[in-house]
């Protein structure tokens, strides 16, 4: 029949971004199509997280489609909170998994089913200011971290600080950051995941990552960077104030904004550098997913699918500031090249970022339930490095002391 | 007293640099809801930019906040109804009590109250799971009374204490049974009081934040708690949030100086030393 | 029209008796005034007559029905509260009628007993103001016409008068007695003024700690008090006590002289002092004297001038006016 | 009728008494089981018994340890000064001078505004460079351009502000109350033997004041924590738990970690502290709050 | 010791005068008592001259140093108010010595003169008591243990005794007189009670909206009242005024004559009436009498029986007795 779902009304729980706020405005397209309605209710990123959370482990069918982080799919999937989306998929020809990147469907993925379609890519690239590079006889972006710390001595002036970094503690804020050097000299979260999570964050590497952090942080980062969150690396960015900054890739609109920003037209965009251990640059990816509780599944994943199509990917890129699409024939997209492909001579903002997604580790955070509490904790001890009121040694002692406890509270160790 | 001049300056410096302490926070929220998203972050600051209602236009005719705002009504409104329906007729046997048990159940009362909202929350949200009172009017007003029962109670207790138990004699000597000495004799008398008390209420349900923030969704979702769906990841509409912030403001302020007569003397709760 | 009669009425709050055993007889139509010092256990004794406490052994009887254990409002009795106890929020009108409304009598029936009392008080022109709108002596009416509708056989009264000021307790003492007079009916009034007592009973219950020290018309237990404490009691100034030979002599422990009946005297005189202090009353002067045997007196004089402060003098008193008492009781 | 009236008016509270014990008790005793056992939500694996194994696990907790801490910095700091502004207010405010009555309705307002309102209020007067302190700033002549709240300790300290301005009027006003029961005699007593306007107060005012001030202390004790939602607002308990309390630790625990297990033990153990903490005094208000005595 | 003046006093609170204008002389040494209604502007006067009010015009002399504009602890008085108005949270010896503690005076003197207060107040047993635990005499006291310790040349009283009952009041009236002959200082002291007035008072200064009605002494105040109102205020029961012709025939529109100085008589008479109502005192009865013109009127007797109830009667005075008055003026 001609509108399948008429009647149905479809409750989403998202979050107020840019995607969700976009698909808002067309969401009269699917009800046209089909006859459900779509009723969004937004919040706070950390707040809609809190309530997806809350939503599905209750097994309520209040909400229709959640947001879900990469990081949280397996604890959710796995307790059989949402729905596996194959069988939907198969059943449509127009999805076309292939088209996604990869490491964004891996990380929805387990045990082979699909628990979520992604639609925003989130990674971080560098960004660097080709003309000071060059006046400070460097040629090219740093492509490791010693590189990168020796290119900062170079490149600080006392008026001019080298760059910009999260340092305010936090899941998303500085671990997101620093993950990156962690996994880059060889260490990682815990030992062996999925199959020993003894915490490792007192390990040499650890260690190592955390001083290179705060070195770095502490001698080229712009004062105030200890509490500092992506939006005041994106300010100094824009304003000219730094030489390069490692940060979200998606950020690039509001980076290169001409009315807000004094460098657009001057940067250069470039993978992140990399450690001893390769380059681990920042990855996760936010999708939707089917509650497994909900009474309109079909209704829903047909949503779902229309949602993340590529008709609508591309609609909602080619149209708005939002660049962090998750299909590559967006990516390959004119309309969408033309409205975020720059390219200033030093490498093109698109390569940039789809180079950098290719290195993308589905497990950059680790998929545990616990990862937040621990992570959070380890943030706190990273801001006590960075003033100086712990060793590193100790912090991370301390921070991994807590951790175990947690993953042994939630029976993740024995 | 007769001040001296430097007594009179202290005295006057203390309290007006109080008052703009108090004052200046909630002075920015009201212009900050009458400029637009520039003025807003325009700097320097200036108190008085621009003025456009377009921020108070945008949240009144935001479905959502006004079906929050409307719950919010319905849910202070029940509140009182219950918690009046059940405080009055115990603070009335309590103010004929004495001794220990009057006592007694006064200190229970005031323990359960001055437990943290905290620790019911949690029973209360998985209760609520199992039978379906998530997200349910009828689920905030019940839980809302676990604090405005016994508010209730302390604060008409007084009211109550204070009718000469002579008057409640001659009503039985004139052939007043018990309960029509309650209803027509001491719940006329301590009116004034249980009519203050049911706006207190009131004021305590509408500003609740915690259990309509943990116990909600949308369907029964507080006016309070919606103001935090303006307060997105990025960019924060600062100017719908601070007009928002202000009509919610708007009732209690009305009641509040309806009834400041009894206000402070009634939120004390007890306060007497 | 009723009369009253406890027999063997107790009350103990707890462990605390109040009244150990009392027994009494109101005679019908009668001003009976219950008197004694604060706490004696007037109020209680009142209250056990209405109904509003329970006794805790013996009978009360109204007009001859045992009422121990009848409600309140079936007593035949109305209730005069020293606080008046109107009903704040009801009109004039509405705190004389409360009661026969509660017995849903026929609004004709209502309207005829309000406005006799109203007449009967003057208190036409106040029906439907709230009490607050009323002046102290008014309430106090609207408290009596509340009693009047009920058609009591016996009125009680807990101090009735203590919250007005002296000019108008005067006043209505005298509206009470008028009062009394047209209705006719039991009165039982409560008061601790020895004044009020005096001046408006027929009948004088004096009460000391829960028991009754005596009762009697006024003259009587103010001209033959039968114990020490009735005669300081009652009398103000308060009486003059002796002990000693001039008791003895009396064939007493104790004798006692009221001030009026006291004189300084030129020579002679059972005993002499110094003038210690003179209050000036006007026409008369009370004269405070210390006794050479350290006892201090008054006496009620006709003036004398403040020059006497410090004589000494001689005192004198005829002998029926001693009052003497052995084992706290009158000897005659 | 003493007796028997007794029994009569338990039928008025009875009723009461019955559905709020329902509602208070028996949660009461929930979140105390809850904590007994470990409770996984998201899989809906059934309850483990686990003992006090998380009250043990607390001990070791340095993010709950450090909560504590918070929670002492955030309800004595506050009350302190909730108290010393209070009494010069309620001081100030006796004297009835010119243009002061309009003060005492003001006062009422920061506490019936919706405390998620507060922090709103407070989160756009502290907007770097451009909130109103910064206005405020700026008219002094100083070019204010920080944020307060990402800092540590300019963070706590917001929140400790915010919630002296919540509190303060309040206690003002009762305190004021409190002093205006005093008799003028008193005062002019005190003047006539020689007293100070300031002597008459810190003789007179404050000790008089005592036991109320007691019982505000108490109370504002209990109430320090109803800041939840400004933190909420304001600071979301960071940065790195800089301002997060206890009772804001376990809500983040049981739902956004949804540790509920963990969060009932947290929160039973507050409650334990406070109460060993009011109880005596609670205990007490009540006692004294014998007011009809009938 | 020193005498307080007044010239030309007035106070305006606002709009409204309290006291036109005054002049007033209290003498070194004497026990002055402002006696008159209530709002007459005693207490503001009193107050005035302790110096908590402001004058709004003339000036105040204590002892001969012009006080007007010196602050009240420096103008050598003490005052005694009718709340006592003790510091609640202190001892009995904290509230007497808080004078001379701020005033930090050595430890030796406090204590010397608490103890010598103490002494002359008989308060050594309670001195490490609160108020709170002090019966309200003892609290009296202590508030005059207060204002001796600071040795004022006068001391103020504001109704001191009005919070007690009847028999302390007659008691502390006479250790209040004790007091004053034991300090010899100047003590104004402010009643409406014309009973305390009379019997306390050197000099009775009788105040009417806020003016001076007479001043004098008590007995010369009773005696030769200057003005109906006085003669109204002063004597109890009160004087009865008579108008019309037996007014006219003395020289003046109204005369009045004290109710102890009429006489029932057998025959003649210059009224003749009938009894309304008996008032036992006891060895005196107040007789209401409704004379023919309606007017009532009262009589002091010796004791009736009140078998005389609505007997006609003859009522006679003495013509020394009467006072004449003419446009509210006493006529000689
Ligand atoms: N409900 C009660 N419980 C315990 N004791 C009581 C109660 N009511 C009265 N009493 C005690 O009984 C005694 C007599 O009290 P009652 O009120 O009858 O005295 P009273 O003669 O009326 O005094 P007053 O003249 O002061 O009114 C007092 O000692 C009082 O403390
Ligand atoms: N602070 C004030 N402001 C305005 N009017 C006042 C003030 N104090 C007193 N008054 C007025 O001044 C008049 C005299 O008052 P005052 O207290 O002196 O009377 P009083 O003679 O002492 O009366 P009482 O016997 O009742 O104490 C009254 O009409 C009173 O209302
Ligand atoms: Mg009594
Ligand atoms: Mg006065």
């Amino acid at each position: 029949q001609d509108k399948p779902y008429e009647g149905v009304t479809l409750r989403v729980l998202g979050t107020q971004q840019p995607w969700e706020t976009e698909l808002q405005k067309r969401a009269d397209q699917f009800t046209e199509a089909t006859g459900a309605k779509v009723v969004f209710d937004l919040y706070s990123l950390t707040q809609g997280i809190q309530k997806v959370t809350v939503e599905l482990s209750s097994r309520s069918p209040a909400y229709d489609l959640v947001f879900v982080e990469a990081s949280d799919v397996v604890r959710f999937g796995g307790g059989g909170l949402l729905e596996p989306l194959d069988d939907a998929i198969a059943a449509d020809p127009d999805v076309d998994l292939a088209d996604f990147l990869p490491a964004t469907i891996d990380a929805n993925r387990i045990d082979g089913k699909l628990y979520a379609l992604p639609h925003f890519a989130a990674t971080q690239m560098l960004y660097w200011r080709p003309d000071l590079f060059q006046a400070a006889g460097i040629d090219g972006p740093p492509k490791t971290f010693s590189e990168m710390m020796d290119d900062c001595a170079k490149l600080q002036t006392p008026e001019m600080k080298c760059t910009a970094m999260r340092g305010k503690p936090s899941t998303s804020e500085n671990i997101w950051y620093w993950t990156q050097f962690l996994l880059g000299f060889g260490g990682s979260f815990v030992k062996d995941y999925p199959d020993d999570l003894t915490p490792t964050l007192d390990s040499p590497e650890a260690v190592e990552a955390a001083k290179f952090y705060a070195k770095l942080l502490t001698d080229y980062g712009i004062p105030g960077s200890v509490s500092a969150s992506y939006d005041e690396v994106v300010i100094a960015m824009q304003q000219g104030d730094i030489a390069m900054a490692i940060e979200g890739a998606p950020l690039a609109g509001r980076i290169l904004d001409p009315k807000l920003s004094k460098v657009s037209g001057k940067l250069g965009f470039a993978v992140p550098p990399g450690g001893p251990a390769g380059t681990f640059a920042p990855f996760t990816s936010q999708a939707y997913a089917v509650n497994a509780a909900s009474k309109n599944k079909q209704a829903a994943e047909a949503f779902l699918i229309w949602a993340t199509s590529k008709k609508t990917m591309q609609d909602i890129a080619a149209n708005s500031s939002f660049v962090a699409v998750t299909r590559n024939s967006v990516w390959n997209d004119p309309a969408f090249i033309k409205a975020h492909g720059y390219d200033f001579g030093h490498g093109s903002f698109t390569d940039a970022y789809r180079d950098t997604l290719a290195t993308a580790d589905p497990h950059y955070r680790l998929p545990i339930a616990e990862f937040r509490p621990a992570a959070d904790r380890v943030g706190a001890a990273l801001q006590e490095i960075v003033t100086g009121q712990r060793s590193a040694e100790d912090a991370l002692a301390a921070a991994n002391s807590d951790v175990e406890r947690i993953f042994r509270r939630a029976r993740l160790l024995r | 007293m007769i001040l001296s001049r430097r007594e009179k300056f202290v005295c006057y410096a203390v309290t007006y640099l109080f008052a703009l302490f108090l004052l200046a926070p909630i002075v920015w929220m009201l212009s900050t809801s009458f400029k637009g998203q520039l003025a807003i972050f325009q700097k320097p600051p200036s108190l008085f930019t621009e003025f456009t209602f377009q921020n108070y236009a945008a949240v009144l005719s935001d479905p959502q906040f006004l079906h929050a705002f409307w719950n919010s009504v319905l849910i202070s409104s029940g509140t009182v109804v219950v918690s009046v329906a059940l405080a009055v007729p115990a603070a009335y046997g309590l103010s004929h009590l004495t001794g220990g048990r009057r006592a007694g159940f006064l200190s229970w009362v005031l323990l359960v109250r001055a437990a943290p909202g905290m620790i019911y929350v949690l029973p209360y949200y998985l209760a609520y799971s199992q039978i379906g009172l998530i997200d349910t009017r009828i689920g905030l007003i019940l839980i809302n009374s676990v604090f405005t029962i016994p508010l209730a109670i302390w604060i008409v207790i007084p009211f109550f204490d204070a009718i000469p138990h002579e008057i409640e004699e001659a009503a039985i000597i004139d052939g007043a049974t018990r309960f029509q000495t309650m209803t027509r004799i001491a719940i006329p008398l301590a009116a004034p009081g249980i009519a203050s008390t049911a706006i207190l209420i009131f004021i305590f349900a509408w500003n609740e934040f915690l259990f309509a923030l943990t116990l909600t969704r949308f369907e029964a979702r507080t006016a309070a708690v919606s103001i935090l769906s303006y307060m997105a990841y990025e960019g924060t509409e600062w100017g719908k949030v601070a007009a928002a912030g202000a009509l919610i403001l708007l009732p209690v302020l009305c009641f509040s100086i309806l009834i400041r007569k009894y206000l402070v003397q009634t939120t004390a709760g007890g306060v007497k030393g | 029209m009723a009369e009253v009669s406890l027999a063997d009425t107790r009350k103990v709050f707890g462990t605390h008796t109040v009244i150990p055993e009392l027994s009494l007889s109101v005679p019908d139509g009668s001003f009976t005034v219950l008197v004694g010092p604060s706490g004696c256990g007037k109020s209680t004794l009142l209250r056990m007559i209405a109904g509003l406490e329970t006794t805790s052994g013996g009978r009360i009887e109204i007009g001859g029905r045992d009422v121990t254990a009848v409600t309140p409002s079936q007593r035949g009795i109305a209730m005069v509260f020293q606080s008046y106890a109107l009903y704040p929020h009801m009109s004039v009108r509405d705190n004389i009628s409360f009661g026969l409304r509660l017995a849903r009598r026929p609004a004709a029936e209502i309207d005829g007993k309000v406005r006799r009392a109203a007449e009967i008080l003057q208190l036409e022109p106040y029906l439907d103001r709230k009490p607050a709108a009323l002046s102290g002596g008014q309430r106090q009416r609207v408290a009596i016409g509340r009693a009047i509708v009920r058609d009591p056989g016996v009125f009680l009264f807990d101090e009735p008068l203590s919250n007005l000021d002296a000019a108008l307790r005067g006043q209505m003492r005298i509206e009470l007695l008028d009062l009394h007079r047209r209705l006719g009916s039991t009165m039982i009034y409560v008061t601790h003024d020895q004044v009020e007592a005096m001046t408006m009973a027929d009948k004088i219950v004096v009460m000391n700690a829960g028991r009754i020290e005596q009762a009697g018309s006024p003259l009587d237990v103010f001209d033959r008090p039968q114990s020490p404490f009735v005669a300081g009691f009652i009398g103000s100034p308060r009486i003059n006590f002796f002990k000693g030979g001039i008791a003895e002599s009396r064939g007493g422990d104790m004798v006692a002289v009221r001030p009026e009946h006291l004189r300084i005297v030129e020579t002679g005189g059972r005993w002499r002092g110094r003038i210690r202090l003179l209050e000036q009353l006007g026409t008369d002067t009370l004269v405070h004297v210390t006794l050479t045997d350290g006892d201090e007196i008054v006496i009620r004089a006709p003036r004398m001038g403040p020059e006497l402060q410090d004589a000494q003098v001689a005192i004198d008193c005829d002998d029926r006016h001693f009052h003497v008492f052995c084992d706290g009781q009158r000897v005659d | 009728m003493h007796s028997s009236r007794l029994r009569g008016y338990g039928l008025y509270i009875l009723p009461t008494f019955l559905v709020l014990a329902t509602i208070t008790i028996v949660p009461l005793f929930v979140t105390f089981t809850v904590s007994l056992f470990l409770i996984d939500v998201t899989s809906g694996l059934p309850p483990v018994w686990q003992g006090f194994y998380n009250y043990v696990s607390l001990l070791s907790d340095s993010r709950f340890l450090n909560s504590l801490v918070v929670t002492a910095e955030l309800i004595f700091i506050p009350v302190a000064l909730q108290l010393l502004f209070g009494l010069a207010l309620a001081i100030c405010l006796r004297e009835r001078l010119a243009g002061t009555r309009w003060m005492r309705i003001l006062f009422l307002l920061p506490a019936v505004i919706p405390p998620a309102v507060s922090g709103l209020v407070w989160k756009l007067f502290v907007i770097p460079g451009a909130g109103g302190l910064a206005w405020l700033s700026g008219l002094l002549g100083i070019d204010l351009d920080i944020d307060l709240l990402s800092m540590p300790a300019t963070a706590l300290a917001t929140v400790v502000v915010a919630s002296t301005w919540v509190g303060t009027p309040f206690v003002a006003l009762i305190l004021l109350s409190g002093i205006e029961t005093i008799g003028k005699d008193q005062y002019e007593s005190a003047t006539l033997d020689g007293a100070t306007w300031w002597q008459t107060h810190r003789y007179i005012s404050i000790p008089t004041l005592a036991p109320i001030i007691r019982t505000v202390v108490v109370f504002r004790i209990l109430e320090a924590l109803a800041i939840f939602p400004i933190i909420f607002v304001l600071t979301g308990g960071g940065p790195a738990g800089a301002t997060e309390p206890v009772n804001f630790y376990a809500y983040v625990t049981g739902f956004d970690y949804l540790q509920i297990d963990y969060a009932a033990s947290m929160i039973v153990l507050f409650f334990l502290a406070m109460m060993a903490f009011c109880s005596p005094f609670l205990v007490q208000i009540a006692r004294s709050a014998e007011g009809g005595a009938r």
